[in-house]
């Protein structure tokens, strides 16, 4: 065990960040989403691109530099120490593009690989449905050939829970094509445009006051054929190609656990220097371990993942550790300050407001990306190899299913 | 041995729900939510003032009904289950019962038939700053009649025309009555995490205080009047839960994952169950806080804590995990999922919170075992 | 709402009272059930059956006085404040011969309910068994027609956790006779005596060292067909009559709320008068809400009851609420006392040593009559209504049923 | 960056799993359960021994393997994973920690080599009643070399030939080391909740006593013992964490209830995946641990308790829910469910609760943010 760097790791770490120092934008940058941060997140990833720092590990052929997964994470924790715009790319270069990359044509790789890695397009994903939930195999959106023989499709449906998608430029959708076949048969896999006038758009409001998540709407959206990802009917693999992505990207929680440390210290420095009472010290000491625990089990990930081995259970149980957790804080903080705790005016009270802010987003976390159930599903039946729960869902055509109307 | 409401007091709390039912949907609660200028809704107040509901602990001779605590709960249940936008609460429980129990004859009748009516909004000025209510936190004072010092946050200050205020006369602490639409009084209004009830900050300068109970009983009577309150509020908490319980079994039932209810998954299943327990447990707390408030019986100290605790904590748990088990559509907002998320929150803090009440509850326990 | 009794229910506590200051046994009473406890349980139950107060409630063609409810309850409040043997009739009384009177023949229930309600033949029920677990219905004890014509059963198989079959004259027993219809349609309920040599009876060591739980083996058993309760295959419904039962006696937890109490007492005499420590405090706190909440909802059953209104909830929360509770209360508590609380020796660390013993019988009660998450099913789908689990062994014939063998 | 243990320290770990799959079964750890007049296994420490594990993190140069602590961590999940029942802990991680860290070189000469040939067993003797230990707690006391006061419950106190006492000279804490065999040493087994490990009462008239380090560094040297202690403990209890989600895991898929593995139940799938989940936060600090006690970071206080706090936590929620998915059989004496309860008990406290330890991690973070 040896928390420094190899020769090898300390040269590449000292070769980004003089570079970082160089290149890494200066003074105030915008995180946010509005159309003036999209454009210096563009334009940071452009950079980062030319200088090969944008998709490390992909393949040179890609624009990647066929790097190693030690360097993109050393390269990410140098950057941390930077102010950087944020990163409206995940989705598409996490999930979408290297699923055009596994399953799409030799044209569409050709054609949107480039520009993505470039910052210069912008996807989303269209999976979830309304009445899906979690269970993205029983999406309705339906997807039938256009009736004039050209081969093109016509969309009509809704998804929701869509991040991204209205400064989005493509999608990935996943469609029924065949209602009569069991669920996970009856699936295609297309690409969109966003900016198509059959695609509506809605953000959805959340209870925090939020809105990062949209409902998006396709009325008679015609695509060509040619814009099909994968076979006809195999949309269920092509999808699980990009579900596998999200679950590293989302469940890890990955700053989740500095979120919860940095709640538990403004605890703590509401309790005043010295916490008195006992209930909230070994409270804090719970809220600890369990942070730090999360912390380091991301270092065994990176440690496997640096050696070439495939990645630890972390991404499973980040989430489901902190989102609780954070909801936990955030109440016994308020709790804390007893009636005082009601007071959202951040001018009047900064710490209960940011508590409550927490308190209210919390909700959330615990249910995007995978609910705390199906995240425990999840680590049971692929960590622990327990048996699947009965399925009533598999053998029948879709159509049959019931859905209790 | 007879441990629940009588047939009478089920007969108004059935009457109350479908009054409540039709007068105060949801819709009417989203309405003040959505509406940053008002913190309650004018018009239910009336309604629910011209059913007496107000005076139904308030003798007849003060233009009450002349019933009881124990009918005071079963509206209060249905109230927290209508998660109702009005200061019911800060009028009923503190203000009406400040009068009756610490106020003087003269106070009486020049108070109580206006709150009957509905004619007044009170409210209970206690603690400044974070923390527990504690002597210490006492820093308001009255010197000649006049008060001076800040009060935050007041629930309902914002609208109430009369405050019970906690503050220091010749050093000790006292219960006063103030008039909050004259001279001496600055409020403004707070953003809270629950839009649906009002809270404020009040400044007084020099506003005239009339004392409520003898000089230096004032944490003593606001002991005893928070005692009230809670099992009053505690009511209202089991009604919220109860109906969270509801929301959550009803979409439980009808919601389909991977074709079949997920009402039939035992994650569901037992997160549900876990919530009734809790709920049981805490409305039978509630019924013997009932019992010691209407017999004033000394049982009273442990049976209001117990019933706080218990209360906050099934309302708390009931509103996060119904909210959880709508999953992605339960934490939007057009759900209702977080209007009793945030109520439940408001309950457990407007009157204390839960870690205080704890320890209410233990120090009462020691002093039970020491005698 | 009125603690106080009605007139009519004060003369009834009076009268219950006054003869068991009369009558009840004097002095040391033993309340463990070796043959002199026995005895002295099945002199006591004789008094009461002369005085009319064995069973109350029975009619009185049974024995009983045909008592209501509530006068049941004052009696046992009453007979609480007496030192009273053991009750080794509890489940004979409360759910064996019950199931005579309603499914049994009238031989039977002339022969059996007399010496029963009088203390003079104690039972058990043989229904578990080491493949069933909480799963009655799956019963593998095999009963089939004597080949010799006479209409005889034989009888071979096992039962496990039966309570007192080590002094029980007689015991009912569910047994399959037709593996090849559905599970539930081929049992049928027999009655037999116990003092056959074809029964073996062993009993169960527990971890707590406790064996109060046997098992029972059935090597060719042989019984007459006139044992036989209710007709051949309506096994299952007549098991549902003792069940209901018994979910009342067990899932109760009587007196658990009470252990509760004193158990959280002594923790607090452990960390001194005046508890410093606010953890604990809060734990207390924690501890007597539920306990509390416990014993007031049984409070809210017993006026449902004299109100002659269905039992309420409280039978199926007890025990969920009152087992994790003491095994919670009991490692609090030895992990107060830190090292010491190891000890086991009651010499040297009385406290800890009762600690201990909580703390070793509280996963049996967490499973005994019905595990924690067997119980959550109950209040989910009968208090509750939520739909069953998906069932697999319901339109199979039982042969066919997957046992994972 | 790497923080996962070397190719050659798996290697170890793998051997000495199979060395205890082969000496260890859990028929030898019921042996002794079993046996009144037994509190470990000769045999098996002999065995232990002769692999030179006592001597893992002692230097050659005192006749031991001269490996490193991180060696000592993998060798203790597995003798935590078996169950193993001999004095291992005691002799490896309190008698051996102390000599290296404060022992003279005559001391560091006279005992290690002993130590990692298994020719002596060695017990830590500090607290003396309840509660955690505190410098109120060491009321023993040493006078010209001469030990005299009582010690309970001390593990292992009943085979050990030499405790490291926590006793007062000149008022002040101090560390000792008092051989077992000699005069004015009474010793008293106890019975405790875990009989497969010994316990005893020591009490001490006039024993000889040697001291070990600086005068009054008593509680500091054996903070820092308990530190390293914690960080070996930690290994052993997610050792026996593992194989309870293991057992659990294994009754899960081949016990069938109403037609189907009762593994295909949300209920028993949550809650192994709970256990998944402390275990493997539990398993994240204990290896943190490991690397602070390796390198002597300053981290080691901090880490340490973590670990510990994670730990002890992990292994009794995965010892008593192991025991619950296990139904009836569970809390029968024949299934091994039992002993994982008890040992997830004893390593619980044998170094200090889990209470004190989060006392001690929070003081020293707040340390730590102060400084």
């Amino acid at each position: 065990m040896d928390f420094n760097d190899t020769p090898e790791e300390a040269a590449y770490r000292a070769q980004a960040r003089a570079w970082l120092q160089a290149n890494a934008p200066k003074g105030h940058v915008r995180d946010d989403e509005d159309p003036a941060g999209l454009k210096e997140a563009k334009a940071w990833q452009a950079r980062k691109a030319a200088a090969g720092y944008a998709c490390i590990t992909w393949p040179k052929e890609w624009g990647g530099v066929g790097g190693a997964n030690w360097q993109a994470q050393i390269f990410a924790q140098e950057e941390a120490n930077f102010p950087t715009p944020g990163n409206p790319f995940q989705i598409g270069l996490g999930m979408c593009v290297p699923t055009i990359m596994t399953c799409g044509n030799e044209v569409d790789k050709q054609r949107f690989v480039g520009p993505a890695l470039r910052g210069e397009e912008i996807w989303c994903q269209l999976f979830s449905e309304p009445s899906g939930g979690s269970d993205v195999a029983a999406s309705r959106t339906r997807a039938v050939r256009a009736p004039d023989g050209s081969g093109d499709w016509i969309i009509n449906g809704q998804k929701v829970w869509t991040s991204g998608a209205q400064f989005s430029d493509f999608g990935i959708l996943i469609c029924r094509t065949d209602p009569d076949v069991p669920k996970h048969k009856g699936l295609t896999m297309f690409w969109v445009d966003m900016h198509d006038p059959a695609i509506d758009v809605r953000p959805i409001h959340q209870m925090s006051g939020a809105s990062g998540f949209n409902e998006v709407y396709f009325t008679d959206l015609r695509v060509k054929d040619s814009q099909r990802v994968g076979e006809v009917g195999d949309g269920w693999r092509v999808s699980i190609v990009t579900l596998m992505n999200e679950r590293n990207a989302i469940g890890g929680g990955s700053s989740y656990h500095r979120q919860v440390m940095n709640l538990a210290s403004s605890v703590a420095t509401l309790a005043g220097s010295g916490i008195k009472d006992a209930a909230l010290r070994e409270k804090v000491a719970d809220w600890y371990v369990q942070a730090e625990g999360l912390r380091l089990t991301r270092l065994r990930t990176q440690t496997a993942l640096s050696r070439g081995q495939t990645p630890g259970p972390e991404a499973s149980i980040g989430k489901v550790v902190t989102a609780p957790l954070m909801q936990d804080v955030a109440n016994t903080a308020i709790e804390l300050e007893d009636q005082f705790g009601i007071i959202a005016d951040p001018s009047l009270a900064p710490l209960s407001a940011m508590f409550q802010a927490t308190l209210m987003s919390a909700p959330g976390m615990r249910i995007a990306g995978g609910t705390d159930e199906i995240l425990k599903n999840i680590i049971a039946e692929r960590v622990l190899g327990l048996p699947q729960d009965v399925r009533v869902d598999k053998d029948v055509a879709f159509k049959d299913i019931p859905t209790g109307r | 041995m007879n441990f629940d409401f009588s047939d009478d007091q089920k007969f108004l709390k059935s009457e109350a729900r479908k009054f409540l039912e039709g007068r105060c949907p949801t819709s009417k609660v989203r309405a003040v939510l959505d509406d940053p200028d008002r913190s309650y809704d004018a018009d239910l107040w009336k309604e629910v003032a011209a059913q007496g509901w107000l005076g139904t602990a308030i003798p007849e001779a003060y233009g009450g009904l002349g019933l009881g605590h124990l009918e005071l709960c079963v509206i209060a249940e249905e109230l927290g289950r209508a998660l109702a936008p009005i200061p019911f609460a800060s009028t009923a429980y503190f203000l009406a019962e400040a009068l009756l129990t610490a106020g003087s004859e003269a106070q009486k009748q020049a108070w109580l038939p206006k709150v009957a009516a509905g004619e007044v909004i009170g409210c209970f000025a206690s603690v400044e700053k974070p923390g527990a209510l504690t002597d210490a936190q006492v820093q308001a004072r009255v010197e000649g009649g006049k008060l001076t010092g800040t009060k935050l946050p007041v629930t309902d200050g914002d609208v109430a025309n009369v405050a019970v205020v906690l503050a220091r006369e010749n050093g000790q602490p006292g219960l006063f009555l103030v008039e909050l639409g004259g001279a001496g009084v600055a409020r403004e209004a707070l953003t809270t995490l629950d839009p649906t009830r009002g809270a404020a900050k009040l400044t007084f300068a020099g506003a005239p205080a009339e004392r409520l109970g003898e000089p230096g009983e004032g944490m003593a009577l606001a002991e005893s009047l928070l005692q009230r309150a809670a099992v009053l509020l505690a009511f209202e908490q089991i009604g919220g839960a109860g109906r969270a319980l509801e929301m959550a079994k009803d979409y439980a039932v009808n919601r389909y994952a991977f074709g079949r209810p997920i009402g039939s998954y035992q994650a569901i299943k037992h997160k549900l169950a876990d919530i009734y327990v809790k709920n049981e447990l805490a409305r039978s707390n509630a019924y013997y806080g009932a019992w010691a408030l209407e017999t004033g019986a000394s049982e009273l100290p442990v049976a209001a804590a117990s019933a706080r605790v218990s209360a906050s904590e099934a309302y708390w748990f009931a509103a996060k995990e119904n909210l959880q088990t709508h999953g992605g559509i339960g934490f939007t907002w057009q759900m209702d999922c977080h209007l009793f998320y945030r109520r439940a929150q408001q309950l457990g803090l407007v009157a204390g919170g839960t870690k205080a009440w704890k320890e209410r509850l233990v120090t009462q326990l020691e002093r039970r075992n020491a005698a």
